[in-house]
């Protein structure tokens, strides 16, 4: 879910990370306390979907993340509706989805290097109160890096279940912690080793 | 060397308690109000039980960071700045300060079924309702009961949430221990339980 | 190189049927087109990184599916009688820490035993610690056995369920000599029919019969000196 | 079995002296009085799980510290002098998975080269992976590459350094015969001293030096195919 950088060369790729960062603060904040009627908003929309063409990502892949985001239109957008009125869901739903879309659109054309480059330029003047930038930008690339492991392991775990025939309850995160905390601890040494804390 | 093995060892903990926050975001119930039932605070709870009260909010604050930074890291696939001037913007300060609260009140007895259940329900339901349901009220432009009593809805799967932590953090201590402590924390890891 | 254990007594075989398997991630196929029937006692899966060995194992007992084609094991089918299929088939990861699902020894037997009477399972686990010799183990921390006893440990709590058929994912590779001898022993002297994939060719050798895979094609099916023989060739 | 490969002629040699080391963890001694001096160009480390090997290596870039005695690299202590010691080694873990710590090919390299130049590091990132067969790889998730894909890019993260030393703790148990032998070759033709923990004993043989351990304690230091004989003797 993490790994969405499709590099490419586009207007938007080419945009630096620290102004598209900018941009979407500006816009989410915009859209987030204007007072939108169902034409503004739909406006909002179509402008995040242009962005994507702009940025030549693939009709598909805008596809795809949409239809990830279908239990929150459906339920935020369904209760809404029934509770509501269908303006209100028409209103907050898009709103929702746009920013969503707009957000994914940054990490899809920046590359999380320079991402990272950006908040360790935005932490560097907390060095004085204690906040080692180096520090906290590998944590971040760690923990980026560490999501798609942990998936795997999760897997395996449940496929040891299905294996032994066992049902896979809330008890399936004792392994799966205790797998991750081991694979935590070498790559500490990791770091250690590689000379980089 | 002893202290930059631990440094290490402290930033992988952090990542990895933030990783399963966020990978726990992917069970969520999304509602009207804006606020979503979500699994994370159970990764708030494990981290705070786990971690110190130093390095739990580390990892929540990780978590938040990579919000900020537009990754859809938050329950439903949700990111971006947009989040922190939204509905739930006060409990996501509330899993900062709770993961802190649980590590003080976990850290430096035995662990224990009642100690740890106490520290869940303080630390990851009041304190997290304490800071959360005044911004929601803010932000929504409700009053404060009504806000509170909306958020009713979240006790029973928080209070869930808090007894699956307590189970999870007994068990672990009988699978791991080396968990929570820092005892042989020097050695590899593959070593010290080889 | 060992000598191959004696066949025990007491031998099953299971009989495992693959026809015209095709096996499909991400819309690329992985397996392609398998079809063998296996009736020796032990059988080694043989090819190198990627070549679907893991792939071939998993489909044994329902773990992976086909996409088309079908897989039975003792006439029941992997995908229409999953549950009767995998109370017949043990199966041994590689590594042990992913296969160990509860706290301490003890408990992780006991998993194995669900729904079988109290006083029953305490006798068979007690009677199977002891014979891994990690009675003195029984209560401690799963995560502190050494290697050798996590993989006796994964080994035991699934050979408590006395299968009709043992598949085992490389079973032997994080073991030192000792013990990853100690642990072959075991596999191949079971009266339990095995397939392991395994990259460990000594103790392909040791086995009845060897398969080889090569980027999803079975390639070779026969006597394991022979099949062992050509995969030396292709990578060579 | 294969050959050793010719000791390639830029060769260096760190220097690595052990004296009186022993390493205690919860009051037991799990690394006795050992005493060496590493001079030849590539030493195997072999011995059964649990008798020390990784505890041993450890000791080499100052991951494990001695209770009593020291360990000097080029003349470097590992405890007083660390960082300089990291500097010099590089280390090689066995599972890369542990050791990737970016999310892609490219970024891990990167990282490897902090403190360089913009247009310097970008250079020799391309080199290495060009030279590793990683270059069509540099922008994917490091989670979707293969085994041995993954065991390349983190050798390759450690070499793009250019260690004086280099030191790895079973680089080829989960590889196959082909990537075992790939990233064998890799680490014994390399410039730089090797010192390397393996259960695989063909690694072993080609390697000028061996040490084994035996609970703790160093039992015998000598020609590869003395201290291999040596050792199956013990677990016979
Ligand atoms: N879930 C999956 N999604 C995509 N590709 C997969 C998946 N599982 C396996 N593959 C691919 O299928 C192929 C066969 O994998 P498999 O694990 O069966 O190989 P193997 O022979 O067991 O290899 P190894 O010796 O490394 O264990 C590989 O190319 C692998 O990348
Ligand atoms: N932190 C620790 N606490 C307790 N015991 C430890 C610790 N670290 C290592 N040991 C013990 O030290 C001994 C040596 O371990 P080490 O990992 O060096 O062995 P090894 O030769 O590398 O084994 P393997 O072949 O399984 O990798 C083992 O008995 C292990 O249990
Ligand atoms: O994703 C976010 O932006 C934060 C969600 C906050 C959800 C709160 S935390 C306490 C309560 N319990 C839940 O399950 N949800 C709410
Ligand atoms: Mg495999
Ligand atoms: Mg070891």
């Amino acid at each position: 879910m993490i790994q969405l950088y499709r590099p490419g060369a586009s207007p938007m790729h080419r945009l630096s990370a620290g102004s598209k960062l900018l941009l979407l603060a500006v816009v989410a904040f915009a859209v987030s306390l204007y007072p939108h009627d169902a034409v503004s908003i739909g406006a909002v929309a179509l402008g995040v979907g242009l962005l994507f063409i702009v940025a030549r990502v693939p009709l598909r892949v805008l596809g795809t993340e949409l239809w990830r985001l279908r239990w929150l239109v459906l339920v935020l957008g369904g209760a809404l509706w029934i509770f509501v009125s269908p303006l209100t869901a028409w209103v907050s739903t898009a709103r929702v989805v746009s920013l969503v879309l707009l957000a994914t659109l940054l990490t899809m054309t920046t590359p999380m290097g320079e991402l990272l480059a950006v908040l360790h330029r935005l932490l560097a003047p907390l060095r004085r109160w204690g906040v080692d930038a180096d520090a906290v930008a590998m944590t971040l690339s760690l923990a980026l890096t560490l999501i798609p492991v942990f998936s795997g392991f999760a897997a395996e775990i449940a496929d040891a279940h299905r294996a032994r025939g066992v049902r896979i309850g809330a008890r399936a995160i004792v392994p799966l912690l205790v797998r991750t905390l081991r694979h935590a601890d070498d790559v500490g040494d990791a770091l250690v080793a590689r000379g980089l804390v | 060397m002893a202290r930059q093995n631990d440094l290490g060892r402290d930033l992988a903990r952090i990542a990895v308690f933030a990783a399963l926050i966020v990978v726990l975001g992917m069970v969520t119930l999304p509602l009207p109000g804006g606020v979503p039932i979500t699994a994370q605070t159970l990764g708030v709870m494990l981290a705070g039980a786990v971690l110190d009260p130093r390095r739990a909010p580390l990892a929540v604050l990780l978590v938040l960071v990579l919000a900020a930074l537009g990754l859809p890291v938050l329950a439903g696939g949700r990111g971006g700045l947009g989040v922190f001037v939204g509905p739930t913007a006060g409990y996501l300060l509330g899993w900062v300060i709770g993961a802190v609260l649980i590590g003080l009140l976990v850290r430096g007895h035995r662990i224990s079924w009642w100690r740890t259940a106490l520290a869940t329900v303080v630390g990851g339901i009041l304190v997290v309702y304490l800071f959360g349901i005044p911004v929601q009220a803010l932000v929504l432009g409700l009053d404060l009961q009504t806000a509170a009593a909306s958020s009713l809805v979240f006790l029973p799967g928080d209070l869930l949430k808090a007894a699956a932590a307590t189970a999870l953090v007994l068990a672990l201590r009988r699978a791991y221990p080396p968990a929570f402590g820092r005892a042989g924390i020097d050695a590899p890891a593959s070593a010290r339980a080889a | 190189m060992l000598p191959r254990p004696p066949v025990p007594p007491e031998t099953r075989v299971a009989g495992i049927a693959v026809e015209a398997v095709t096996v499909e991630r991400e819309g690329r196929p992985i397996l392609r087109d398998v079809s063998v029937e296996l009736d020796a006692r032990r059988t080694a899966v043989i090819g190198a990184n990627g070549s679907g060995k893991s792939t071939f194992v998993r489909l044994l007992n329902g773990l992976v599916l086909p996409a088309a084609g079908r897989v039975t094991v003792q006439g029941l089918d992997t995908q229409r009688d999953a549950a009767a299929v995998r109370r017949r088939v043990g199966f041994v990861f590689t590594d042990p820490q992913a296969q160990i699902l509860m706290p301490t020894p003890i408990e992780d037997l006991r998993l194995s035993l669900r729904g079988t009477s109290r006083a029953e399972t305490e006798r068979r686990v007690w009677a199977t610690l002891g014979e891994h010799g990690l009675s003195d183990r029984a209560d401690v921390p799963a995560s502190a056995l050494s290697g050798g006893q996590k993989q006796l440990l994964a080994l035991a709590s699934v050979l408590i369920t006395d299968p009709a058929l043992l598949v085992a994912d490389e079973p032997t590779t994080l073991l030192d000599l000792r013990n990853a001898r100690r642990i072959g022993d075991l596999l191949l002297s079971d009266p339990a029919q095995l397939v392991v994939a395994t990259h460990d060719l000594d103790l392909a050798a040791r086995c009845d019969h060897a398969l080889l895979f090569d980027d999803g094609v079975l390639t070779a099916s026969g006597e394991p000196a022979a099949v062992i023989e050509a995969y030396r060739r292709s990578c060579a």
